[in-house]
């Protein structure tokens, strides 16, 4: 059986691993995935405890979870081409809406 | 790693670099010989051909008859029996089921239409083997096929064909371009000719007939004439850096040695000199081509 | 009506119908010989079964000899002026006890010819004709070259055919 | 979870099993290149252009429409399996869920990003 | 079952891979043959009939077999079976190209990527509903344990399944991308939008035997499907239904005429596999075939009445205490398979293909709404009946 | 062997785990946005092998069938339709933000100091088992997709709701800024 | 939308659909033409000049080369030109023999039309079924002249040899059969909905446009225009043969389909009246062996199955080899329409597109 | 050309008999591509329909794209403008690859002797079996298949390499 540790230093990692690709990369698409990662980390851990606690509300919820990561996705890729029709960039730094 | 095997070939001459093509305007047998003759079919010529060739038959006929007389008198001076008189030569009947079409005066409607309409510009209507043929000024080429187009007894609609030919004999012009107009509503064909000099530029027919674009720029490949206000004027069949005019009467059937090019990769230049060898065998000028 | 036909691919079916009619035709036909007789040009299997050919057919270009074994062209040229794309060449000759003259050479250059029967059709002696040889191919262009005094192939005699034509009953 | 060891095994002899293939055929095939044999095709024509150029947005489009349906299948999913126990219940729920798709298909559809152009 | 300890497990895992992994090497070559050979006698031609080598020696002595073959009917379409060894082993002998502007580690692992979700989906393929022979006791590690029709019997077998295959698109993709080339770029695009196009009123015309049957597993789906005892008879016509869409999807889903646009070869050359040389092609070959089959295994055992003689419900009129025919058998769930194999030749042969616009719109416009109609009708007689 | 088979089988969660942050690892370095891509779809498969280890059979496929089959496509073709050869990125890291990587490291190892004792002390491990008496009658292990069914038609019927608005939101809006006008 | 969002792609030279070597440089914005320019000269063989430097008895096999589908039309109209040239009248049943060649080598061309089209958008086996019918044909060249597809059927002045014995028996064999098989090709596309949405509405070229850009043939007839040569300047013996000029007005891929199937139809009662009715009499005309012309300028058309197939003489005085001669390729001239049909349409359209035009490199490029 | 050198194991191969079974699986198996130039192609069409049946001598896939072909056949006229395209064709096919020039047009220029053909494609590429007619029979073509299939069966590793050195013909 899998030791509760385990998946939180895992899903830790992933986590961690997801917010520094949000923090360093400059593609917005990498950006993107990372965030993807972060709320696969989470689902880990709603899973793991759902586990833990004997449950299966936490596997639902990391059901919906998926469901609402789908339309993140789909809403922030719109927003990436959208900008880059009109910039001709997906460089986070490079789109400074300001800057016009 | 093992050299490339050398062919033995002791008598080919030693072999400079680069590829080798063959020299066709030296080489025996591939002159070209032009044509003597300008075979533009017009009925005025015909017609003097015809007169001319009446009246040397007509004074060949007057001496043979003067000779008779002469010969009659002598004869008869010298007392023997006459000489028979002579009989006018007739046309020998070939028996045979041809009919040579022969240059006639135009008859045809819409050539009548077309002088009446077109004016001075007009050089010679003439029909001959049952097709109407126009000859303009060629400087109103132009003009001519937009009254065949919309003029509405002519309504010639389509450009159903346009080429020319190089005449290197006659002198005052180099090119006849014939436009073969078709007129699909009324079922009628013509021909329009013009006849332009080397260097001219006839004006494109691509404004009044879309039909025109590819024809001219094959004749400008084929022929090096070039058409004025034409939406494009490259070469359409050969490649674009050909050299010479194909159809013209003294470029060579066989080319200038373009087409002599050799792909295969010469390892160690074997090829080369196998094509040497080759070449002194059948007694072929090689020369090398100028550099690129 | 036109919605259901929209529905039910009636059209598919059809053809579904055609295409399903002769693969049971040739699926199930013993021998083959059935579905001949219904759809004439079925496959031929050529190297085993020999080629049917035209009496007209033009094949490849053969001197003809006489009852005596003589060679019967007599050197007229009328073959190599028509000939379009310039293929033959003859070198006139005499022969001991012959009136005619005689071929001293008939080189035929198979590579460029066009089998266009010009040749025979000029010839008015008859010492020419196409033959139905049209198993020709060769690993090099210099076999094409044929004259009278070829071995593996020459102006007489039909080229050796491959192993693979071995006939079945 | 035992069930799955074989499928992992499966997965894990089909992905050895081409490099494996491969490594034989090195061995065996002849090898001669010149730049042309590595030049990219394009009907026997020198390609003068990058290949890659551009792509049509449309293809964003059905990666979208795919993704929102995707998602709907996998919640429909549990309900088909437990489709009589959940009952009218279900099947209501299942309604309205559907239904607000449907109206995003058909507002999508009116818009005509299903008509690729 | 008896309980087995891991070792077995493994063990008889391995056993059944290799089992699957020979079914797969022995029907796809078989398919591509059955291709040449079917279609050939579609076209009134014969197909392969010889190999190389004349008529002396070995390959004399089997193309004389074989000429010999050519006078039974139904025989003669194994002529020239050994032309499909040869394929294979000159695919292997073959160079393989890998152009200069692609990008090699990619174009690698594309035809990978394929091959593995192709394999990878016949492991939830249960081909018989129980096991087919018990290893005899003597038998080391596994003695006395069962012989599985089916490599594993997971419970989400039909979400592993439609999961694993749209990993596939993967393949195509990667390897159009990587190829760095025009017609490949354009092929690979049209296909991966094609198949996630498609994947849609497939997975939702799978979900009306799941809502009929409310199980995910795949054998106990196609078991409860046949027999089930609450399955009223009017769950016939959506199965019906159903069988007609899942079968057109799965012809758009392996690239199948009329839906073979990717690899079009009047329009585009080869599709994504154009710049595709030696074994790389052989495997998306592979995995191209491998789909059709798993395709066919799908629809046999969901919609055709699977390990049963009759689909649609019709078994319930022969009882279970007939012999043969009442009892579930591995040979009708092949035979099914194989009836749905010659459909897609035999489709191939009749219909032209579509364009690409309107093989969108057939799978948007046409399809969407007709599996959804299609599932309400399921789920209505499912609820009410 | 057994023992090795069963070592290997019950660390299946720490090999997808680890398999995972190195696809995860490989995503966020990769230079090329479809080697990324590549990376994340890795790391979803391995998550969804986490998922399996965690005897969660329904979600594993489900992530495979949403992430791997869907939303890693739709980030292939994006990344297909923007990033061209022309358009290379100079650099793939902000400079001005490389201290947040160190922040971001000191952050976690700080974490797993402070929490070392519960990581690794063999005293507090604690196995992830099912309680049975709160299996309310199913058997979670065998009926994963049932059980699922069960906790999301209960207990989540609202946000189950909202996620269809939300999903038909995601799809109008997606297509609206998509579908914009040519310029 | 973006800066540099058109792709440019060569269909050809080697591509399956192009018929031979055309290449088609497009344009594409996603899968839409923008523009198309048609390269042709890959297969520019000179045989203008070549048949400057030949006898006019030699030529003719030249013309077998051009369009190598319908090489029997050619031959036609070069026979016909030269003797138009000389002034020859052919017997007649030299010219009911002409009709009834040319006729079965129309049905040949449209029958490979037909068979690399459907191929093209798809049905592979329409392909092979066509190309089955179409060997009969090919025997029946092959009976008459020898050869299957480079015929030199015809002789200046009329036939070489009379048809040979059991022709007629074998072409009348065919003829019970061919409306069978168009039958099955009908039951194949005409009504398939795959096929119905690939042609309908396709590569549209309407009269007006086809008139201007010099279109003519079947395509020039499904755009509602009933010009047709054998009619409007009849030729053989089309004047003696009772046949319609099939015409659609929808102008479109599938009108130009079904009046290719509708001219099989007339095509194959136009045979069946050669048949029926061939006279007696000799196939030569007397002609002296060697032919030397006058100054003249011919143009003859005749209905090739492409279109309007044209040969352009110019004689000089006692030359036994054309000054020069031109031939107006109904498929050079078709081709020009190309861009006109397909721009704006999508990439599946060109191939359909070419196709429908039925074009024959060999008489394009010359 | 250090890659031209055989491998170790090509020279074990030269001495056994699975070069024969080499031979044998690339010569049952050879995928021409779809080239048609001219007239020929009409009869390698022909030849690949029902009648005569490409297909039965395991050649009847006809790959669209050089890099899955065998096998080129050139049928019909080469000109100076396609040259390099077949040349470049030739290229990107992977080894082993061979060539059939079909017709006398590929095999010698045929009767086109003008500005614009090249006089044979073995200009161009390395020819392995020529098939005179213009054009040739399908039967023809048949024949000269079956010749290459004989040359397949007979070559070995070791003269491939030669081959490439040498390049002659």
């Amino acid at each position: 059986m899998v030791n509760l540790n385990a998946v939180l230093l895992i899903s830790f990692l992933l986590f961690s691993i997801g917010i520094a690709g949000v923090l360093i990369r400059r593609n917005a698409l990498v950006i993107l995935m990372c965030v993807e990662l972060m709320l696969n980390a989470a689902n880990l851990n709603f899973i793991a405890f759902a586990r833990h606690s004997g449950s299966v509300s936490g596997q639902a919820f990391a059901l919906l979870v998926m469901g609402f990561a789908a339309a993140e996705v789909a809403v922030g890729l719109a927003l990436v081409v959208a900008l880059y029709r009109k910039r001709d960039t997906v460089q986070v730094d490079d789109i400074n809406l300001l800057k016009g | 790693m093992a050299e490339p095997l050398e062919p033995q070939a002791p008598e080919a001459p030693e072999a400079p670099a680069g590829p080798y093509v063959y020299d066709y305007l030296a080489a025996p047998n591939r002159q070209v010989v032009l044509p003597k003759t300008v075979p533009l079919p017009s009925l005025r010529t015909y017609q003097a051909e015809v007169a001319a060739a009446a009246a040397a038959d007509e004074a060949k006929w007057q001496k043979q008859l003067a000779d008779f007389e002469v010969a009659k008198a002598k004869a008869e001076a010298e007392g023997k029996d006459a000489p028979k008189p002579p009989v006018r030569a007739v046309p020998r009947k070939d028996d045979n089921d041809m009919k040579t079409p022969w240059p006639t005066e135009a008859k045809a409607a819409d050539l009548l239409k077309l002088q009446e309409l077109l004016g001075d510009k007009v050089e010679e209507i003439f029909e001959q083997a049952g097709e109407r043929v126009c000859q303009v000024k060629k400087e109103a080429i132009l003009e001519a096929l937009k009254v065949c187009r919309d003029e509405a007894s002519l309504k010639y609609e389509m450009l159903a064909d346009q080429s020319a030919t190089h005449y290197p004999a006659a002198k005052d012009f180099a090119f006849s371009i014939v436009y073969h107009l078709t007129s699909v509503s009324r079922h009628q064909r013509l021909r329009l000719r013009v006849l332009v000099p080397e260097g001219f530029l006839p004006d494109s027919a691509c404004s009044l007939y879309p039909s025109a674009n590819w024809m001219e720029r094959e004749i400008y490949d084929m022929l090096g004439i070039r058409f004025a206000n034409h939406p494009d004027m490259t070469r359409i069949l050969c490649p674009e850096d050909w050299e010479g005019y194909p159809l013209r009467k003294e470029y060579p059937t066989v080319g200038l040695g373009q087409r002599d090019i050799d792909f295969r990769d010469d390892r160690g230049g074997v090829l080369n000199r196998l094509a040497m060898v080759k070449a002194g065998q059948m007694g072929i000028n090689l020369k090398q081509p100028k550099a690129e | 009506m036109s919605f259901l036909r929209t529905l039910i691919p009636f059209d598919i079916a059809a053809g579904l119908t055609v295409t399903g009619r002769y693969f049971g035709k040739v699926f199930f036909s013993a021998n083959r010989k059935k579905v001949r007789a219904q759809i004439k040009h079925f496959t031929q299997e050529y190297p085993e079964v020999p080629v049917r050919l035209q009496p007209r057919f033009r094949g490849r270009l053969t001197l003809l000899k006489d009852e005596q074994g003589e060679i019967k062209c007599v050197c007229c040229l009328a073959c190599e002026k028509i000939c379009p794309t310039e293929v033959i060449t003859i070198e006139k000759g005499k022969k001991e006890g012959r009136k005619m003259p005689y071929p001293v050479r008939y080189d035929f250059e198979m590579e460029r010819c066009i089998f266009c029967e010009f040749c025979v059709e000029s010839c008015g002696f008859d010492s020419i004709i196409l033959n139905h040889q049209f198993e020709l191919a060769a690993y090099n262009r210099e076999d094409f070259s044929l004259g009278m005094d070829g071995v593996a192939q020459n102006m007489f005699e039909p080229s050796p055919v491959g192993r693979h034509s071995v006939a079945e009953d | 979870m035992r069930g799955y060891a074989p499928i992992l095994l499966l997965v894990l002899i089909a992905l050895a099993l081409p490099p494996l293939v491969w490594t034989i055929s090195k061995l065996l095939r002849p090898r001669f290149g010149n730049a042309n044999k590595y030049s990219a095709y394009e009907c026997g024509i020198t390609a003068t252009t990058e290949a890659r150029e551009k792509f049509s947005v449309r293809y964003y489009l059905v990666a979208v429409m795919f993704l929102v349906f995707d998602v709907e299948t996998v919640f429909l999913m549990p309900w088909a399996i437990q489709m009589k126990e959940l009952a009218l219940f279900g099947l209501i729920e299942m309604g309205i869920f559907l239904f607000l798709l449907l109206f995003g298909y058909g507002y999508i559809w009116t818009k005509g990003a299903l008509t690729w152009e | 079952m008896p309980t087995m300890n891991l070792t077995q497990t493994l063990v008889m895992g391995l056993i059944q891979v290799v089992a699957v992994l020979i079914l797969i090497f022995v029907m796809v070559p078989l398919l591509t043959f059955a291709e040449r050979k079917v279609i050939g006698y579609i076209q009134v031609r014969l197909g392969a009939t010889r190999t190389a080598g004349g008529l002396v020696g070995i390959t004399g002595s089997l193309n004389r077999g074989m000429w010999a073959m050519g006078k039974v009917p139904v025989l003669s379409i194994l002529r020239g079976l050994p032309v499909f060894i040869a394929d294979i082993l000159k695919l292997i002998l073959k160079e393989d190209i890998i152009p200069a502007k692609a990008e090699r580690s990619v174009f690698t692992l594309a035809p990978i990527i394929s091959v593995m979700a192709a394999f990878g989906v016949f492991s939830a393929i249960a081909f018989s509903p129980g096991a087919l022979f018990i290893f005899p006791k003597g038998f080391p590690i596994v003695g006395g344990l069962p012989f599985m029709g089916f490599i594993s019997d997971v419970n989400v077998g039909v979400l592993y399944i439609l999961g694993l295959s749209s990993v596939g698109v993967y393949g195509i993709v990667l390897g159009a991308w990587a190829s760095n080339s025009k017609y490949p770029l354009l092929g690979g695009l049209r296909s991966a939008a094609q198949i996630v196009s498609y994947e849609v009123p497939l997975t939702l015309s799978l979900l009306t035997p799941v809502i009929l049957a409310g199980s995910l597993n795949f054998r106990e789906l196609s078991i409860r499907l046949t027999t089930g005892a609450d399955m009223h008879w009017l769950a016939a016509f959506p199965l019906f239904v159903g069988f007609f869409i899942y079968t057109t999807c799965g012809f758009a889903e392996t690239n199948r005429t009329p839906f073979d646009l990717p690899e079009a070869e009047t329009e585009l050359v080869a599709g994504f596999h154009t710049e595709y040389s030696g074994m790389k092609f052989g495997f998306f070959y592979l995995a191209e075939y491998t789909n059709m089959i798993v395709v066919s295994c799908f629809a046999s055992a969901f919609f055709l009445g699977g390990y049963y003689l009759l689909p649609f419900g019709l078994q319930r009129f022969i009882p279970a205490s007939v012999p043969f025919l009442g009892q579930p058998s591995i040979l009708f769930f092949f035979l099914k398979v194989f009836a749905i194999l010659f459909a897609f030749l035999w489709v191939r042969a009749t219909l032209p293909r579509y364009r690409y616009d309107q093989l969108m719109d057939v799978g948007w416009k046409y399809l969407i709404p007709l599996t959804l109609v299609n599932l309400f009708a399921a789920a209505i007689i499912r609820f009410a009946f | 062997m057994e023992h090795l088979l069963a070592t290997i089988g019950r660390n299946m969660f720490a090999i997808f785990g680890v398999l995972a942050l190195c696809g995860a690892a490989f995503m966020v370095a990769a230079k090329s946005a479809v080697h990324s891509v590549l990376g994340f779809l890795f790391t979803m498969l391995c998550i969804a092998g986490c998922f399996l280890a965690l005897e969660a059979e329904f979600l594993g496929m489900a992530q495979i069938l949403v992430y791997a089959g869907g939303i890693v496509v739709l980030f292939l073709f994006v990344v297909m339709l923007v990033e061209l050869s022309k358009y290379k990125e100079k650099a793939i890291f902000q400079l001005q933000t490389r201290s947040a990587v160190i922040a971001v490291l000191i952050g976690a190892v700080a974490f797993l100091v402070a929490f070392r004792d519960i990581f690794f002390g063999n005293a507090s491990s604690e196995a992830l088992v099912l309680r049975p008496e709160l299996a309310k009658g199913l058997n979670v292990a065998a009926e994963n997709a049932q059980a699922v069914s069960r906790g999301l038609f209960s207990d989540y019927l609202l946000p189950f709701e909202i996620l269809s608005v939300i999903l038909l939101v995601a799809l109008v809006g997606a297509v609206v800024l998509a579908k914009t006008e040519r310029v | 939308m973006f800066k540099n969002e058109e792709m440019e792609i060569n269909l050809g030279p080697q591509h399956p659909s192009t018929h031979g070597v055309l290449r088609v440089k497009l344009r594409l914005d996603g899968e839409t033409v923008t523009k198309c320019t048609p390269v042709i000269g890959y297969l520019h063989r000179g045989v203008e000049k070549i048949c400057e430097n030949k006898t006019y008895f030699q030529g003719q096999v030249w013309t077998d080369r051009l369009d190598y589908v319908a090489a029997i039309s050619n031959n036609l109209g070069w026979a016909e030109g030269v003797e138009k040239l000389f002034g020859i009248e052919v017997p007649r049943r030299a010219k009911y023999i002409r009709t009834l060649l040319t006729e079965q080598n129309r049905l040949a061309s449209h029958l490979l039309w037909l068979a690399t089209h459907a191929l093209d958008i798809g049905a592979m086996t329409v392909f092979l079924y066509a190309f089955r019918e179409r060997e009969y044909l090919l025997d029946l060249f092959e009976a008459f002249c020898g050869a299957r597809l480079t015929t030199t059927a015809f002789r200046i002045g009329g036939l070489r040899e009379d048809l040979p014995p059991g022709f007629i028996k074998d072409a009348q064999v065919f003829q019970d059969r061919f409306l069978h098989c168009l039958y099955e090709y009908e039951e194949l596309l005409t009504e398939n909905r795959i096929w119905k949405k690939r042609t309908v509405g396709v590569a549209k070229l309407n009269a007006e446009d086809c008139i201007a850009l010099g279109v003519t043939g079947p395509v020039l007839r499904a755009a509602g225009v009933p010009y047709d040569i054998r009619k409007a300047f009849p030729n053989a013996a089309y004047a003696e043969m009772d046949f319609e000029i099939p015409t659609r007005t929808e102008a479109d891929t599938y009108a130009r389909y079904l009046v290719r199937l509708a001219e099989m139809r007339q095509s194959h009662r136009i045979i069946q009246q050669c048949l029926d009715g061939l006279p007696e009499g000799p196939v030569m005309a007397k002609i002296p062996k060697i032919l030397r012309s006058e100054v003249n300028e011919i143009y003859h058309p005749i209905e090739a199955p492409k279109g309007e197939l044209g040969y352009y003489f110019v004689s000089e005085k006692g030359g036994t080899m054309p000054y020069r001669m031109h031939v107006r390729a109904p498929s050079f001239v078709n081709l020009q329409a190309l861009p006109k049909m397909i721009e704006g349409r999508l990439l599946a359209d060109v191939i359909a597109a070419i196709g429908t035009l039925d074009v024959v490199l060999g008489e394009i490029d010359r | 050309m250090g890659v031209n050198q055989p491998t170790a194991l090509e020279h074990v191969l030269i001495t056994t008999k699975v070069e024969k079974v080499m031979n044998w699986a690339r010569a049952s198996s050879v995928w021409p591509m779809t080239f048609g130039l001219a007239c020929c192609a009409i009869e390698m069409m022909a030849a690949g329909a029902s009648k005569f049946d490409f297909d039965r001598f395991g050649a009847g896939i006809f790959r669209a794209t050089p890099r899955q072909s065998d096998l080129m056949i050139v049928a019909g006229t080469v000109t100076y403008k396609m040259a390099p395209v077949i040349k470049k064709l030739y290229d990107q096919m992977p080894e082993p690859k061979w060539v059939i020039a079909m017709g006398s047009c590929a095999t010698a220029g045929g009767p086109f002797d003008s500005y614009h053909t090249i006089q044979g494609v073995d200009k161009v590429i390395p020819v392995d079996v020529f098939i005179p007619g213009c054009p040739p029979k399908p039967e023809s073509l048949i024949y000269g298949f079956l010749k290459l299939q004989d040359k397949i069966m007979t070559s070995s590793i070791a003269d491939r390499y030669k081959d490439i050195f040498e390049e002659v013909g």
